[in-house]
């Protein structure tokens, strides 16, 4: 059980993606003009990383290694496309504003590496963790910048306006170009905490 | 129920007819490839981490094989993985000479002539571009440690002389520095070779001595004492056959500068042993500081 | 004519894939640090992209919409790509060893490069004849190239220059990477 | 590579896409339903709204019926959607899609009908390429668009006065030709619709 904890929490802050493995990055730059978009997606990629890394694990010694790639891919794609299909049906508005980025959750790097360096190797419970994880630590990550975003780039959250009627939105940051400086810097805010928690470590 | 049947056959006609075109494409463009390389490639680590002086791992088994490249670079995977590719060589780890690099400069702080404070970019590729370094002498090493950042092993550093100096026993041969270097200062050599020229100043043997007192003058004195002829001089350098070379050290006691030295022995006459900083090296250092705060 | 060739600026510029559709990133930011490992990189995106968007357009014209089943475009679609990256480099590695050589290293990585794939998909979404489809992909990919080889000549500038620590490496290049998207977004009145 | 290991390699790939196919087609007759039921509103539903002005407690997109109003040109009969809304379990209203052509190209016109009293109730218009400014004046004008309600459905619909909009003439007759079309499908199909 501790093990399962192990992997599951590596995926909240020592190996976040996108923040500390820079997996991922296309969704995580297209989808953060709003929270709730940003929440919609992550919860897509959560679904479709424990599909294919709860399968992958499990018929990891059927599948030949020449067609390893094909077979993982054909995975990934079928669990995209149930989501596809249930979003459609069910989160008719956020299927629109989603729009290509729901397929392209197939080709999301993040999905492919978890069933590559991780599912492949391990049992299924430690993988299911392990995907739970990662994904949730994408959601959160995406959640974070899309929250950064909406805020300053509109005066939202959620929709709901926060700050005055007065404020005028800082467009730039809801713009394209605004979503790279802006996880640029996020980066490097996080760069600047884990230095200055690792001094502290060192000062003790 | 149509519609069902539609997608498994639809699918699985894509499925047969892509596994089939792989399949065939794979026979009919069969490149032979040694299976040892393919071996080789399982046994690294497959962390990709450039260490070893190839851009991935497959492509170090495939120079390993092809071009005969030591198997004991492999950092990431440590004395394991050298093991196992040595015995599926059959090869030993320890058997023969290995390449290290060695700097083909003596031009210390003390040495050569200074011409101002360099006070640019930390960075020799950057030095050599603009300004061409403080150094009188345009061929010697910059001293600014692109070599060192380079290094992945950090078998090299910047010492009190201002030259880099290369830890042999960290040091794997992988040439990083080599590449990086704009100026050609360090050279892989072979821990057999007894003796070198460290310099490669193409300059005529006046100039040589004006810019620097630890450069090859060109006064072709070691290649007439060599008993074994194993020096003779090119392109105003004397150079070392390390095939002919006996290793009875007279050209290193006959050279006026110092410029031929014993290679791979414990006392570092110059090296790291200069406790004082020269009042230049002092001088571009406070500089620097200064500049980096204004800035 | 003139149609196309406002297709063309419009993919190159106003709609760069990478600054301002956020397609191909993680390439993007893994082999820009150097420019010949981008030149490699760009090449082998523009084989592979025109190919693919050739080849799904016609999966999904005849095959998919015959028997009604679009909504298995995606596996279609990867599957085609992933396929094809593969007998590529099959192929490649007989009949032009050189070029194998060169362009090698960068073909698995693009199977899951969401260019490849976006781009198929777009080509479906805007309902583009087979011409259309060929001609955007590869303007699409020249796109990718310019923003790569700019993106590559600025970090090997950085790779000199003194970037605060905390920016060293990704921020710094993600950085630059919005400020060349804001000059590229200057070129949308070119593209209507 | 054996052709053993070659068989077993094209099997697994099959297999794998094959079953993925077939369960994937489930998934989507599970939902298809639902898929189309949340296109047709999230496309109609603005112009239903417009359109019906009478008071109504059901969804009309969810009480929609299919009707067949022709065959195209390789005999496949052509579908179309009628949308029905009703009060208390009785029709008070139902709507359909009527198709013109106007100054830029095709026109869609949401027509709602009352078919007890057999008048228009309302029109919305739901696709249209008209010159904005111009052609799409003519759509938004309540005085233009306000003439439909409560004329009489008859075999000579086109005989109703309505004043074309001025200064866009072919969008007003785009209009017209598209609520014409529409009431005479309701006329013909009737009984089917009810």
């Amino acid at each position: 059980m501790s093990t399962m904890w192990q992997e599951f929490s590596k995926g909240l802050w020592k190996e976040v993606p996108p923040f500390r493995f820079v997996l991922g990055l296309c969704p995580t730059l297209a989808v953060t003009g709003k929270v709730s978009s940003a929440l919609g997606l992550g919860c897509g990629v959560i679904f479709v990383l424990m599909v294919s890394n709860t399968l992958i694990s499990i018929f990891k010694n059927q599948i030949p290694g020449k067609i390893r790639v094909p077979v993982f891919i054909v995975i990934i794609a079928s669990a995209v496309t149930i989501v596809e299909l249930m979003m459609e049906a069910y989160f008719y508005t956020l299927f629109e504003v989603l729009g290509i980025w729901i397929p392209l959750i197939v080709v999301n790097c993040l999905i492919l590496g978890r069933g590559e360096a991780f599912a492949r190797k391990n049992p299924v419970h430690l993988s299911v963790a392990d995907g739970l994880g990662m994904g949730v630590g994408f959601t959160i990550s995406l959640s974070v910048l899309a929250s950064f975003r909406e805020i300053i780039g509109s005066g939202t959250w959620f929709g709901l306006s926060l700050l005055p009627a007065s404020y005028i939105g800082f467009e730039l940051l809801q713009s394209p170009p605004g979503a790279f400086i802006c996880l640029g810097l996020l980066l490097a805010l996080i760069n600047l905490i884990s230095s200055k928690m690792e001094d502290k470590k060192q000062g003790c | 129920m149509m519609s069902i049947l539609n997608a498994v056959l639809v699918m699985a006609l894509l499925g047969v007819v892509f596994s089939l075109v792989l399949g065939l494409a794979a026979k009919v463009f069969y490149v032979y490839v040694d299976p040892r390389i393919e071996s080789i490639a399982d046994m690294l680590p497959g962390a990709n981490c450039g260490g070893c002086g190839f851009a991935s791992c497959s492509s170090y088994a495939e120079a390993i094989i092809n071009e005969g490249v030591s198997p004991t670079r492999c950092v990431a995977g440590g004395e394991d993985v050298t093991q196992n590719v040595c015995s599926l060589l059959g090869i030993s780890a320890e058997a023969g000479s290995r390449n290290v690099a060695q700097i083909f400069c003596r031009g210390s702080r003390n040495k050569a002539l200074h011409l101002f404070d360099y006070a640019g970019a930390e960075d020799c590729i950057a030095a050599h571009v603009v300004t061409g370094g403080d150094k009188a002498c345009k061929y010697g090493c910059l001293g600014l440690g692109t070599c060192v950042r380079k290094c992945p092993f950090g078998a090299l550093s910047i010492g009190n002389d201002g030259l880099p100096h290369v830890d042999i026993d960290l040091c794997t041969g992988c040439g990083n520095c080599v590449a990086v270097c704009p100026r050609g200062i360090p050279r892989l050599v072979a821990t057999s070779q007894n003796v070198a020229n460290l310099c490669v100043s193409k300059d005529a043997g006046k100039t040589v001595k004006q810019v620097c007192q630890g450069g090859c003058i060109a006064c072709a004195v070691c290649t007439k004492q060599c008993p074994e002829k194993a020096i003779r001089m090119q392109e105003k350098l004397a150079e070392v056959d390390p095939d002919k070379c006996t290793g009875d050290y007279v050209c290193v006691e006959k050279c006026p500068t110092g410029s031929m030295q014993k290679l791979f022995t414990a006392e570092e006459e110059e090296g790291t042993a200069v406790e004082v900083a020269s009042p230049t090296a002092e001088a571009s250092q406070t500089s620097e500081e200064t500049e980096q705060d204004t800035v | 004519m003139g149609d196309y060739f406002l297709m063309m600026i419009s993919a190159i510029f106003a709609n760069n894939i990478l600054l301002i559709r956020f397609l191909g990133l993680c390439p993007y930011v893994g082999v820009s640090s150097n420019v010949n490992g981008s030149v490699g990189m760009s090449g082998a995106a523009l084989f592979v992209n025109v190919l693919a968007s050739a080849f799904t357009w016609l999966v999904y014209n005849y095959l998919l919409v015959p028997f009604q089943l679009e909504y298995l475009r995606t596996v279609a679609f990867i599957l085609v790509i992933a396929s094809l990256v593969q007998l590529v480099e099959i192929v490649l590695q007989k009949t032009a060893p050189a070029l194998y050589r060169a362009l090698g290293i960068y073909l698995p990585l693009i199977t899951t490069n969401c260019m490849i794939f976006g781009t198929a998909v777009l080509n479906i979404n805007q309902e583009n004849t087979f011409f259309e489809a060929v001609l955007f992909a590869f303007a699409t990919a020249v796109g990718f190239s310019l923003a790569l080889l700019i993106l590559a000549g600025l970090r090997e500038r950085f790779a000199i220059g003194k970037v605060p620590t905390m920016l060293n490496g990704f921020p710094i290049a993600l950085i630059s990477a919005g400020l060349m998207g804001l000059c590229f977004q200057g070129f949308i009145g070119l593209g209507q | 590579m054996s052709l053993k290991e070659f068989l077993r390699m094209v099997l697994i790939l099959t297999l794998v896409t094959g079953i993925w196919g077939g369960l994937l087609s489930l998934v989507k007759i599970a939902t298809q339903d639902q898929i189309e039921y949340q296109r047709i509103k999230n496309i109609k539903a603005p112009a239903l709204e417009k359109a019906i002005n009478v008071e109504y407690t059901n969804d009309p997109v969810k009480a929609r019926k299919k009707i067949k109003v022709g065959t195209d040109e390789s005999g496949n009969p052509i579908r179309r959607n009628v949308f029905i809304a009703k009060r208390k379990g009785r029709v008070v209203a139902v709507a359909l899609e009527g198709y013109g052509t106007g100054y830029g190209g095709r026109l869609g016109v949401m027509v709602a009908i009352r078919p007890e009293k057999r008048i228009v109730d309302g029109i919305a218009v739901t696709i249209y390429s008209e010159t904005p400014g111009v052609g799409t004046k003519a759509m938004k004008s309540e005085s233009f668009m306000g003439q439909f309600s409560g004329k009489r459905i008859s075999a000579n619909f086109g005989g109703n006065r309505i004043d074309a909009y001025s200064g866009a003439t072919y969008t007003s007759e785009g209009i017209m030709e598209a609520v014409e079309k529409a009431t005479q499908i309701f006329s013909q199909q009737r009984e089917k619709i009810l």
